[in-house]
């Protein structure tokens, strides 16, 4: 991954990421048809929940999703800082939008989920309310990038603060752990056995995939056109946008 | 090193003592939102009582992002900003005597006044100590993370707003730890363990964001 | 000192000053840190007094009794050391099940008695269907849920 | 001992220059003329690291002066359009901080004398704020009459606000610090001849 | 007259759509501060409902504050305010606009946000119409007056707080019958002579406060 | 046509000037001149009303300013050390932002018309915060070329931080707007001479 993007130009970049797109987007569409039925069809209702607990296929891909995107989206501003390497720094830009994205879904699924499980939409627990504040955070990214005219000033700036934001991600992972909280512990984790059903985790990790290849999509469709933007008065642009014509 | 630490720190002062009446407003605006409260939810002294660290917390939460402004615009404007960013001294050095004057301007005279409003709100005499602790511990925390989003907003239109949306998400942890360490002490548990926590969150901050707040600095004078 | 060397000497101030937030945070955690208190630390009158907090465990088997209005439940919460009596007024959640993990907020009356102005459920990290359910041992199963 | 090699600068998506290229010694005057817009204060602030240039480097005796930092900034002299000038201080109170986060040794004795040389008598101890433009101007450039020690001088546009006595003082410390083996770089558009040390032009074109 | 009001309301409206981020900001900071208060008070729902109305109107006034800094020292440090002190059209209508402008850039969003924030509280209907009808009549009335304290403390070095210091006492009565419209609907008062009474205020606020203002500017310019 | 009448002016606890008298009748032109902080900035404050004398009193037309106000101000055009221009805004805007505010009719096509003269073609539509400081001071200046119907221009140091070319081409407009009939009060530190009109100097002593 690191010499994909660190040592191609973005003239090679662009056509590679443009043929690329179509692919995420179809396996997405492919494993969340399959985490789908697996989550809706085949896997049996829980024992404590009933058929709600189904809402976890959405919920725990997109939670994952939210996290994880983050740490990518620190890691690519980390890179863009230090090696001041410009693809990074929009791979960066473009993550943000979608790792908004997925926090909010993780939030609003997890209240739905919730009120009949738990019988209330929301409390102050130190999950939920390190979630919360994950959103706030990639808000505060996107923000100050608008806010900035400059995009090497946008970059560096956002850079900086995606890198110190990032002390929040493990207190989201690890809150379950360190204090005891109204949302439950991990279910999957790399250390045991998950202490789930084998379909059910399959139904998850199916959901989890299809995330990942839609942020990818998304995410490249989104470099591509910030490429575009940055780059619209050098010939490859120019010769680029001539061919569409 | 030490010698540029108070060299600026003295400065700042100096500034702020010239302007005495920055220092007494911040301070004012912490007394007048805390007094506001009671006038927008009404005069029930139960509920008071129990809202009583949270708001202190919030309001001392929002005086300290007010005078984040302050922090390095005027710096920033008149040009000095330039001249310490090539000062033969590490920078983070000068962050951190910008960030410490900060505090003892607008932090610490809250924490003084704290016990007197507290009163007002008819807590006990622990928790009133706790709630000073608490502030004691907390507020540096606040001038040092703010003063990251001060750098990265630096000299940006509506900085001033947009530096709360920065700033607040982080400054969340303190406050729960910081409202919740009195909360903690009412009910019988202890605040020993969020105090620690707090005085673990000052010294991360102190040692982490002098070096974010150089890299910030750079970036936005550029 | 030269300008590298101050780095170094700002590097070392830094490392050595993440070292002590790691042994005060470390300390923080020997304390507890709670959003629930358990019917032991309520026993050991280590639960706040006269204020609203959150009980937390299992509603004891066979313990939920309905009062003649319909609306007013009572059950016993326990972590199977200690146990604590709860009464509350209002819908319960969906989940709330005998032999199942419950968080309640209220305030602990004189007569012993706990009562409560919010129930919430709240499960474990299992999840399995129903007939795998009865290979797993009720006592396990309430041991993890009260140790997380 | 000063040089910049294939010097670049893209300002939003303009090309205000590039490759320039200069090499100074002890004793060289740069002047860097171009008209309004034409990149003079960018080049400056790319010569003092403020901003980073779009390709090239700069070197301070021969090594690049990214790498120096500190160590480059302690040799360094920099007046830029703004005056670094507190509102609030008195001269006094001003030239001093400049001097200590410029790491130069100077007591309250040198400030005075060093603000009576440059014609502030009498106005030491006003705050700034009440200051004529060009006697703020004139509180910003004592810090040259302190800093006979340092080097590298780079003053963007200094003779600005100045009235005629002023500008023909200023001339003399530039060139009294060319004669003591000092650098210069400077812009301006008044036309103000130096006559020490060995002058250069850098005619940036637009 | 009117040429001249719709040309610097335009202007106005101009520059904050150049910096979207400021409106967003203003509304993301009223959004931020109200979602603090259930952090630092606790979470009891029943506590929670009560407050709603006093933290849902102290968060607007504080936002509507904030953004009062905007409203002149941009025109005074670019010298725009001097050629509008030098206008040949009466001042106070130059100013009525800059106030109308500012209100719809910070007064209005939030007005269209509380809605949204007040479900969060579990407020009910009637309530919420009443909430969001008395933060319509009130913040123009903030902005107004929030211009005088603009307008004298113009250029004053932490003006941001000191102008706090003036407009607070003056936005206390907008906030206590803001805030008790609700709670006399709550109560089953009824909240009309409350709303009635914020109109008044409206009203006499946009007659007499442009001329104050005017004055001001011409003092703190001078 | 504009008197001054024994004006006086005092700072802080300093007077500055005392007595200062003059007359001037169409096509006549007042340089201001004097060294730094001799009041030179006060005096065109004081002229314009954004301050009052200590002492005296301004007559246009005959009749005192303070009475006359707003008419006044619809006959004057005051530029001073800020520039009055707007860092978000394009030059564009800026310019007919400030047309509207002193009462001046022009469209937009006028506005690139002036700004294209003043030599900002290629700007127009920049945000004028990239500017240099010397186009900065042009995006201000271009609106003297729409100011042809005001009779009385008063500018501060109109010159700073233009570039030769600019210097020239503001005179010229400078004596244009005299051979018009205009009045002109100003002030410089450069060398500039005023050809057009009848030109006089007031020196203030310090
Ligand atoms: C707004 C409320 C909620 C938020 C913000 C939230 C947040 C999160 C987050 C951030 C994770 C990922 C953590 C990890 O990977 O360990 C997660 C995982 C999970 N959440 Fe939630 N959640 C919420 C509500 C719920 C509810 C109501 C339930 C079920 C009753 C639930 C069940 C789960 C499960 C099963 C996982 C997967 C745990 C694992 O195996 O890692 N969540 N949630
Ligand atoms: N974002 C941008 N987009 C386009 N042009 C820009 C941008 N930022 C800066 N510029 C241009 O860069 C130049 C900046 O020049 P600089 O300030 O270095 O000029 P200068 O030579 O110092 O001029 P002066 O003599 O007026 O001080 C200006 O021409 C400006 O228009
Ligand atoms: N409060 C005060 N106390 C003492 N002196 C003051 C005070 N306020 C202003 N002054 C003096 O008033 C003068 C202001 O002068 P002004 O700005 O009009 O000068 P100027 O002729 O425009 O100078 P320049 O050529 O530098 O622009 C300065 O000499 C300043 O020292
Ligand atoms: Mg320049
Ligand atoms: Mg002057």
């Amino acid at each position: 991954m690191i010499n994909w993007f660190k040592y191609s130009s973005p003239q090679t970049f662009f056509p590679l990421a443009g043929e690329m797109v179509p692919w995420f987007f179809a396996l997405a569409v492919a494993f969340g048809a399959a985490g789908l039925y697996i989550g809706f069809f085949v896997a049996p209702t829980d024992a404590q929940q009933g058929e709600a607990y189904r809402i976890i296929f959405i919920h725990v891909a997109a939670a994952w999703m939210s996290m994880f995107l983050y740490l990518v989206m620190a890691f690519w501003a980390g890179v863009g800082l230090v090696f001041n390497t410009r693809l990074s720094a929009m791979v960066a830009q473009a993550l943000a939008p979608t790792g908004a994205l997925m926090t909010f879904i993780a939030l609003w699924t997890g209240a739905l989920w919730g009120k009949p499980t738990w019988g209330t939409w929301w409390v102050w627990d130190a999950r939920l309310t390190s979630e919360l504040i994950l959103l706030f955070l990639y808000l505060g990214f996107i923000a100050l990038q608008a806010a900035i005219d400059e995009p090497r000033r946008a970059d560096k700036a956002g850079a900086v603060l995606a890198l110190v934001g990032a002390v929040n991600v493990p207190i989201i992972y690890f809150s379950v752990k360190w204090w005891n909280t109204l949302h439950q512990g991990a279910s999957v984790s790399l250390m045991a056995a998950p202490t789930m059903a084998k379909t059910m985790l399959w139904g998850m990790l199916m959901m989890a995939l299809a995330f990942w290849m839609y942020a990818l999509g998304a995410v490249l469709v989104r470099v591509r056109s910030i490429l575009l933007e940055r780059e619209r008065h050098t010939d490859w642009v120019a010769s680029y946008l001539g061919r569409l014509r | 090193m030490i010698a540029i630490f108070r060299c600026v720190l003295r400065r700042d002062l100096v500034l702020a003592f010239r302007r005495r009446s920055d220092v007494l407003t911040t301070l004012f605006f912490f007394v007048i939102v805390v007094s506001l409260f009671p006038l927008g939810v009404g005069p029930e002294p139960e509920l008071l009582r129990t809202m009583a660290p949270g708001i202190l917390w919030v309001a001392a939460l929002l005086a300290s992002m007010l005078s984040l402004g302050r922090l390095f615009s005027l710096d920033y404007l008149d040009g000095t900003l330039e001249q310490m960013l090539l000062a033969p001294e590490p920078l983070p050095v000068i962050v951190l005597a910008k960030a410490a004057a900060h505090w003892l301007v607008s932090g610490l005279p809250l924490v003084l006044m704290s016990p007197v409003l507290a009163i007002q709100f008819d807590l006990t005499q622990t928790l009133i100590e706790i709630l000073v602790l608490s502030l004691l511990l907390g507020t540096p925390v606040l001038s040092l993370i703010g003063a990251i989003g001060a750098s990265l907003t630096l000299g940006l239109r509506g900085g001033g707003v947009l530096v709360s949306l920065l700033v607040l998400p982080l400054y969340v942890p303190v406050l729960i730890f910081g409202a919740g360490a009195v909360g903690a002490e009412s009910s019988g548990l202890g605040a020993q363990s969020h105090l620690l926590l707090l005085a673990a969150m000052l010294v991360f901050a102190a040692v982490a964001s002098p070096w974010a707040v150089a890299a910030g600095l750079r970036i936005s004078v550029e | 000192m030269k300008p590298r060397h101050k780095r170094f000497a700002l590097i070392a101030a830094g490392l050595g000053g993440l070292a002590v937030a790691a042994t005060l945070v470390l300390g923080a955690f020997q304390k507890n840190l709670v959003f629930f208190f358990t019917p032991t630390q309520i026993a050991n009158h280590e639960a706040p007094q006269g204020r609203s907090f959150r009980v937390g465990g299992l509603v004891e088997a066979g313990s939920v009794k309905r009062q003649e209005d319909g609306v007013t439940v009572q059950f016993v919460v326990t972590d199977t050391a200690r146990s604590i009596p709860v009464r509350f007024k209002g819908v319960l959640p969906d989940l709330f099940r005998e032999g199942k993990g419950v968080v309640t907020q209220g305030k602990l009356g004189p007569d012993g008695v706990f009562h409560a102005d919010e129930v919430l459920a709240k499960h474990d990290e299992n999840y399995m269907p129903p007939e795998a359910k009865h290979a797993v041992e009720q006592a396990h199963n309430a041991s993890r849920t009260l140790k997380q | 001992m000063f040089e910049a090699d294939q010097l670049a600068c893209v300002r939003g998506d303009r090309p205000l220059f590039e490759s320039v290229s200069f090499r100074m010694e002890a004793g060289a005057a740069l002047q860097v003329a171009g008209v309004n817009g034409s990149g003079k204060t960018s080049l400056l602030r790319i010569l003092c690291g403020l901003s980073s240039p779009a390709d090239g480097e700069i070197r301070w005796k021969g090594t690049s002066t990214r790498s120096l930092r500190e160590e480059f900034f302690s040799d360094l002299l920099y007046l830029g359009h703004a005056p670094a000038v507190k509102d609030d201080l008195t001269p006094v109170e001003n030239l001093m901080t400049s001097a200590a986060l410029a790491g130069i040794d100077a007591d309250e004795a040198d400030a005075r004398q060093a603000l009576e040389r440059i014609g502030l008598a009498g106005c030491e101890d006003l705050p700034t704020k009440v200051l004529s433009q060009g006697q703020r101007r004139r509180a910003a450039l004592a810090r040259l009459l302190l800093s006979e020690r340092i080097p590298l001088w780079v003053l963007d546009e200094p003779f600005t606000a100045l009235d005629a006595a002023a500008v023909e003082q200023l001339r003399g410390t530039m060139e009294g610090h060319l004669q003591r083996g000092g650098l210069l770089v400077f812009t301006t558009h008044q036309d103000v001849p130096i006559r020490a040390g060995q002058f250069s032009r850098l005619e940036l074109a637009r």
